[in-house]
């Protein structure tokens, strides 16, 4: 007994701490990719912001000021010919001669408050609040990106609009990877009849001409539709069409794992089906897992881009980067309002991010 | 005047972990017509020396020092246009894999063709038979019929004789044989050594068989050189070093395969495991696995030393010396 | 290799049926039709709905309707549009020719700088070429489309260098035939820019990217020990081995011509397949839509055959029988 | 050290179906990468395996131990047939059969510390209470010469020798009596190489365990094995204790084996090289499978396939120059 202890003792004081998990060596691998640390960083605030939309945002999503339609962006400002001020302030604008253009009133600071009280929301949608982050005494106006016909805030709207936007992309895929690796997994764990089945009816699906498909669903659903009914059907069909994709890629993964020789030996001790799938063939995919779904991502932010941008995605007054953008294409409102091209950019730098974390995660896991 | 001779070559890997010092100050001669074998085990340099001498190192790999000369000229100052005439037309190349070393999108015909093309200055017709006569030369069966085939229409053998053809196709003066037997089965590599060893009677051109396996080089090799931790630890005449080796290395190389000591007999073993060249050895760079080694051999790099006709040895205690 | 085409497009056929079959299922669910529409207005009367409803066939059980349409499109009848009152046929070829040539257009500057810019990166890896090329291309790859074309159009509108939008000008009708065709050309160029930019990234990648893997070979190595130059190393030994899967994405693209240039075109009003598509939908327009989705496939199915017959052309390890 | 047969194998088969078509598949052909085979390895022996590449020694090896299921045959474990056994039945015996594997890499699953990795066979088995699991690690670690302060270590830490010894730590887990060593040592320089062979022959000693040992190469086999058997095409052609097959093959491809094997020195071939290559298994030839590589083919061996028949002492031999009914 004695023996038993001093040798357990021993083998745990033994233990180097130099040793480096394979999921270690590629954390580390990742950390040195300044891009892809930059781009996580990006994704995280923007993710944030998402969650956070109502405390952040200035304005309620649907907050409208007739007496402001197409603001432009108004400036925060620290200094003026009156000198510097501690607190951040902006100017009144008063509307202009013209149809558009509000011109500044000089000479009246409003200062921008934090924690102000203003529109009723409901934090993570659960809990009722007015609290918000910053704001602006009435009749002052804070319209960081500007406004859009109705004299809607953009600034605010496109946090609500990345509610929708961000989500779609993360429900999608957490639902194709979840059909994707039953499916797939099992195609290549029993191969054989059920295999041969699987793989033709996900060659039938990729050979629609998908766009054209998922536009005519959306086309057909009725125009009275609630929006988060509206909202979850357009994830399903997003993630009908791509679950073939996925259930190929994991299936041909669990294929060459299921052969290698460390399986065959858990498989010759007599370890069990589940373990082995649980303890040697799933943790050995998670890493490519994750930068598939990394990788394919940005395909449904598109996706819901796209839809709502034809008219048939997410419908006002519900906002969207898609139907946000849907906005700006009418040939006036473009050239005269470009900050409603806002939605793109946020569009952009969000899609941006994935590819440079899953091009990173990738080249983490596979160095040369 | 020696065919090739290698003089101090240094030759350094930067990866990710540190720096590789993968050879480490070779000397090497080769005298026309005769065959050298350059055995050790994997990672030792053998063949970074030989791609050193091809100038194919590709980065992060980088020729730090040294010189090579082939036939008085020192290769390492060529200029690219004086190098691309020695490869396949001075020196010849054939690589461990057939499989992966032959191009499956051109025909082989058309791939031993292009050698000739490059080096002949011929026409394209002229070339082609050439390549067909190469073939016949190797023993492919209906070479003018097959030359239109593509290299997975082919065994491994048949793909092996192939890269020689290509190599010898501009009938080189030295023939560098990169572990040409190592991904066939042992009928077949005695086939492959065979015609090797026919070659060079007919065409009277040196060969470099790099291999692993000392019985490989046995068979084939009029001189050795056995490599370890990028440098050379003992060379001269195949026979004499196999028969009485001098290097510790050498002696427990030899030892530890099974089938030389007899049956039943327990394999001698070289103790630990082959160094990671990152770490810089201090001495000589056996020292760690050394059976008898002393303990001055931590402190100095032993220096290469001629031991009697064109042996040499690296070793300060080495056995030879006292005979 | 005959018999392999033959049987590729017999097995198509079932396809087609599947995705018609689907298609129709999915148009029928929608609530009311093209009439239903033609009713909400007062200045048509109830009698000539109805009589058009029996003219259109439109009064037939699904299954009829069905069938019906499947047997006219044997007989290349796609039936009629209600909307543009002329058959779907005629309408579509008008439309996807337009489709064609901007896709065409963007196809060939895609490829054309992509495979160039590609091979440089990759010869030069870890140079400042590559490392340009490969920001450029993830710009490209995460562009919206919807947002460059808006971005293209607001340029044009600031500008005024190049037409905002559509296929021809005004006056087009009146110009000489020389005319008619820089006009054609000037306003191909901004929708071609905007749709090939986002092939071009992707492509660019892909090439360097199979470039690199092949450029480490052991047959290119063997190659340049023959004393081959690097030129003919790079292009005729590594290139030529890396443009497999390059063709096997070259038919994706054909095939995805069609429905890929849909929200160009509606941005940029260009008179294509995907603007009709739109406007189908959302009229319930049941056979153009129909018309539009079978071509489409008829696209997909024949671009990735298309590569399978090129890919057995240049790589000989792959048979058909 | 008792000779009891361990394993007895009979008329194994083992044919792979070739399958093509898209919809339906249809067979268009067998692999007959066993066919017919049989044997006897006795307890503490060793049977040496060898064969060029897609002779059908690996799948053998793998069959042994249920790893594929054979076509027909009976594989005999101490008298009991272990292909009539269930799923349920067999976990037990899966303990008294272990396996060694090729490739160092391959064979290590590289997410789990080499303390996992040997400890999980002990988990399955309820071999060891939890709190004895770290003695019998260090125990087992320490009998295969590893250090086990290393045992908190992932496989990419060790060298490839180093590797092969954790595979075989993690075969002995269970106290084996049989371990299938599929070509242990051909992946390994020659120097680690020795390390192993004697590290399997010192463990046959101390526990008493017997091997198939699969190996390409003849000095190999020479060295650790009791009894060897050539294999060619799925079947065996030779079979003999090692003394006996090595002084005096029988076989026309034993003899070509043999003299193709380099040995120290030039030119001490006796017998001759082989012409042509290996055929497929798919189609193998006619009658005696080796006859179109033959030397000594006789009209007969394009017919008649021939039997394996034991001449002296063990030595069995398939081959008509040796057949009595020829």
């Amino acid at each position: 007994m004695l023996r038993k202890q001093m040798a357990d003792k021993s083998i745990k004081a033994r233990i180097e701490h130099t040793s480096l998990s394979p999921g270690r060596l590629f954390l580390r691998r990742l950390g040195r990719n300044r891009a892809a640390v930059a781009s996580a960083a990006i994704l995280a605030i923007l993710y944030l912001s998402a969650l956070l939309a109502g405390f952040i945002a200035p304005y309620a999503m649907d907050r409208q000021n007739r007496q402001a339609s197409f603001h432009q962006p108004i400036g925060i400002r620290w200094s003026d010919e009156c000198g510097w001020s501690w607190r951040p302030f902006v100017y009144d604008y008063r509307s202009g001669k013209g149809i558009t253009g509000y011109e500044k009133a000089a000479g009246k600071r409003y200062y921008v408050r934090f924690f102000v009280r203003g529109d009723k929301y409901k934090l993570l949608g659960l809990i009722p609040s007015d609290r918000h982050l910053f704001g602006i005494d009435a009749p002052g106006k804070l319209y960081l990106l500007g406004t859009d016909r109705f004299g809607r805030d953009i600034f605010s709207r496109l946090l609500y609009g990345a509610q929708i936007s961000l989500s779609i992309g993360l429900v999608g895929i957490i639902i194709t990877f979840f059909i994707g690796l039953t499916v797939g997994g099992i195609s290549g764990y029993y191969g054989g009849a059920v295999d041969n089945l699987i793989m033709r009816f996900s060659e039938l699906v990729m050979a629609f001409p998908s766009f054209y498909l998922i536009l005519a669903i959306m086309a057909v659903l009725p125009t009275g539709m609630a929006s988060s009914l509206r909202y979850l059907l357009m994830i399903c069909v997003l993630s009908f069409i791509g679950w073939a994709g996925m259930a190929r890629v994991i299936r041909g993964m669990v294929l060459s794992i299921r052969e290698r020789d460390y399986v065959t030996a858990a498989r010759s001790q007599g370890v069990s089906d589940w373990r082995i799938i649980t303890r040697h063939l799933l943790p050995n995919t998670v890493s490519y897992v994750i930068v598939a779904i990394t990788l394919s991502l940005p395909g449904y932010i598109l996706g819901e881009v796209a839809l709502s941008f034809l008219g048939m995605g997410i419908q006002e007054p519900m906002a969207s980067w898609g139907n946000m953008l849907q906005a700006a294409q009418n040939i006036r409102v473009l050239t005269s309002y470009p900050w409603m091209l806002a939605p793109g950019a946020m569009i952009f730098i969000t899609v941006l991010s994935f590819n440079l974390l899953g091009d990173g995660l990738r080249d983490a896991l596979d160095p040369r | 005047m020696s065919l090739l001779h290698i003089n101090g070559l240094q030759v350094h890997f930067q990866t990710e972990a540190g720096l590789v010092r993968a050879v480490d100050g070779v000397d090497l001669e080769l005298e026309s017509g005769r065959t050298l074998g350059i055995v050790g085990e994997s990672g030792c340099g053998k063949s970074v020396t030989m791609l050193s001498v091809m100038r194919l190192i590709q980065p992060p790999g980088r020729i730090m020092a040294g010189s090579i000369l082939f036939e008085g000229r020192d290769l390492l100052a060529l200029s690219r246009e004086e190098m691309r005439q020695v490869r396949g037309g001075g020196i010849g190349m054939v690589f461990q894999d057939p499989m992966t070393s032959l191009n499956p999108v051109l025909s082989v015909g058309e791939q031993i063709a292009e050698a000739i093309e490059i080096h002949k200055r011929t026409s394209r017709r002229r070339a082609w038979s050439m390549a067909v006569e190469a073939m016949e030369r190797v023993s492919i069966p209906d070479a003018a019929d097959r030359a239109g085939d593509y290299p997975h229409q082919f065994s491994g053998g048949m793909r092996q004789r192939i890269m020689i053809a290509m190599a010898i196709a501009c009938k080189p003066r030295l023939l560098i044989a990169d572990e040409p037997t190592t991904a066939l089965d042992v009928t077949v590599q005695a086939q492959i050594l065979n015609l090797l060893r026919d070659l060079q009677a007919e065409n009277k051109m040196s060969i470099i068989v790099i291999t692993h396996d000392l019985r490989v080089a046995a068979q084939l090799c009029h001189d050795l050189a056995v490599f370890y931790a990028g440098r050379v630890m003992e060379r001269g005449n195949a026979e004499q070093i196999l028969s009485n080796p001098g290097h510790p290395y050498t002696i427990a190389l030899r030892n530890s395969i099974p089938g030389f000591s007899s049956s039943g007999e327990r394999l001698q073993t070289i103790g630990g495991n082959p160094p990671n060249l990152i770490d810089k050895i201090s001495g000589c760079v056996f020292h760690p696995r050394c059976p008898t080694a002393h303990s001055s051999c931590s402190d100095l790099s032993p220096v290469e030393r001629f031991v009697s006709d064109g042996r040499s040895l690296a070793c300060d205690y080495h056995a030879l010396g006292e005979m | 290799m005959y018999r392999f085409i033959i049987r590729r497009v017999l097995s198509a056929i079932p396809l087609l049926i599947a995705i018609t079959l689907v298609s129709f299922a999915i148009m029928q669910m929608a609530p009311g039709d093209f009439l239903t529409q033609m009713s909400l207005n007062p200045q048509i009367s109830p009698q000539l709905i109805e009589k058009l409803r029996v003219t259109y066939g439109l009064d037939q059980p699904v299954h009829i309707r069905y069938l019906r349409w499947l047997w006219g499109v044997v007989r290349l009848d796609f039936g009629y549009s209600f909307a543009y009152h002329m058959p779907v046929i005629k309408l579509i070829a008008q439309r996807a020719a337009a489709t064609l040539l901007l896709g065409l257009s963007s196809t060939i500057f895609a490829w054309g700088i992509a495979v160039p810019l590609g091979i440089l990166a990759a010869v030069h890896r870890n140079s400042w070429i590559d490392r340009l090329t490969s920001i450029l291309a993830f710009m490209g790859i995460s562009v919206p489309t919807a947002f460059l074309a808006l971005l293209a159009v607001f340029a044009a509108a600031r500008t005024g260098w190049l037409p905002i939008g559509g296929m021809h000008h005004m006056s087009y009708e009146f110009m000489a035939p020389w005319q008619q065709f820089l006009d054609l050309l000037r306003h191909l160029i901004l929708p071609t820019l905007v749709l090939g930019i986002g092939m071009l990234a992707g492509l660019m990648r892909q090439v360097r990217s199979n470039l690199l893997e092949t450029l480490r070979s052991d047959y290119v190595t063997a190659a340049r020990a023959k004393g081959v130059s690097e030129r003919v190393a790079v292009y005729r030994h590594a290139f030529g081995n890396a443009i497999n899967p390059l063709i096997t994405i070259f038919g994706y693209y054909i095939g995805d011509l069609l429905s890929g240039a849909a929200l160009v075109e509606i941005v940029m009003a260009w008179p294509g397949l995907g603007r009709l598509m739109l406007d189908a939908l959302s009229g319930k327009d049941i056979y153009l839509v129909m018309g539009s989705l079978v071509i489409s496939s008829i696209m997909l199915i024949g671009g990735n055959l298309l590569a399978d017959i090129l890919l057995a052309y240049s790589d000989p390890r792959i048979r058909y029988d | 050290m008792s000779s009891y047969k361990l394993i007895e194998v009979r008329d194994l088969v083992k044919h792979f179906p070739v399958t093509s078509g898209v919809i339906r598949a249809r067979k268009i052909g067998d692999v007959q990468a066993v066919d017919g085979v049989s044997f006897d390895i006795a307890a503490g022996h060793t049977m040496g395996l060898v064969g060029e590449s897609g002779c059908g020694k690996s799948t053998l090896g793998r069959t042994l131990l249920r790893l594929i299921e054979p076509t027909s045959g009976s594989i005999r474990y101490e008298g009991q047939d272990i292909l009539r056994l269930s799923g349920r039945q067999m976990r037990p015996l899966r303990r008294k059969l272990q396996m060694i594997f090729q490739d160092p890499f391959a064979s290590l699953n590289p997410r789990m510390t080499v303390a996992r990795i040997i400890s999980e066979p002990l988990e399955v088995h309820n071999m060891v209470s939890d709190a004895e699991r770290n003695l019998e690690i260090e125990r087992l670690m320490s009998m295969v010469g590893l250090d086990p302060s290393h045992a908190g270590r992932y496989p990419h830490e060790f060298s490839s020798g180093q590797r092969q010894r954790i595979g075989i730590a993690r075969a002995l887990a269970l106290q084996p009596s049989f371990i299938v060593a599929d070509e242990p040592v051909s992946a390994l320089d020659v120097s680690i190489q020795a390390q192993i062979l004697n590290l399997l022959v010192d463990l046959q000693k101390e526990l008493g365990l017997a091997y198939l040992f699969i190996s390409h190469d003849l000095n190999v086999v020479r060295y650790i094995s009791h009894e060897v058997a050539v294999m060619y095409l799925g079947r065996i052609v030779e079979r003999a204790p090692v003394e006996s097959l090595f002084a005096k093959p029988l076989h026309p491809y034993t003899q070509a084996l043999l003299s193709a094997a380099p040995g120290f020195g030039k030119d001490q071939r006796q017998g001759p090289v082989l012409e042509g290559d290996l055929p497929s298994p798919m189609n193998p030839p006619t009658g005696c499978r080796f006859h179109q590589r033959c030397p000594c083919a006789m009209g007969v061996c394009r017919h008649h396939d021939p039997l394996l028949e034991e001449m002296a002492n063990g030595h069995a031999v398939a081959c008509h120059l040796w057949s009595a009914s020829a």
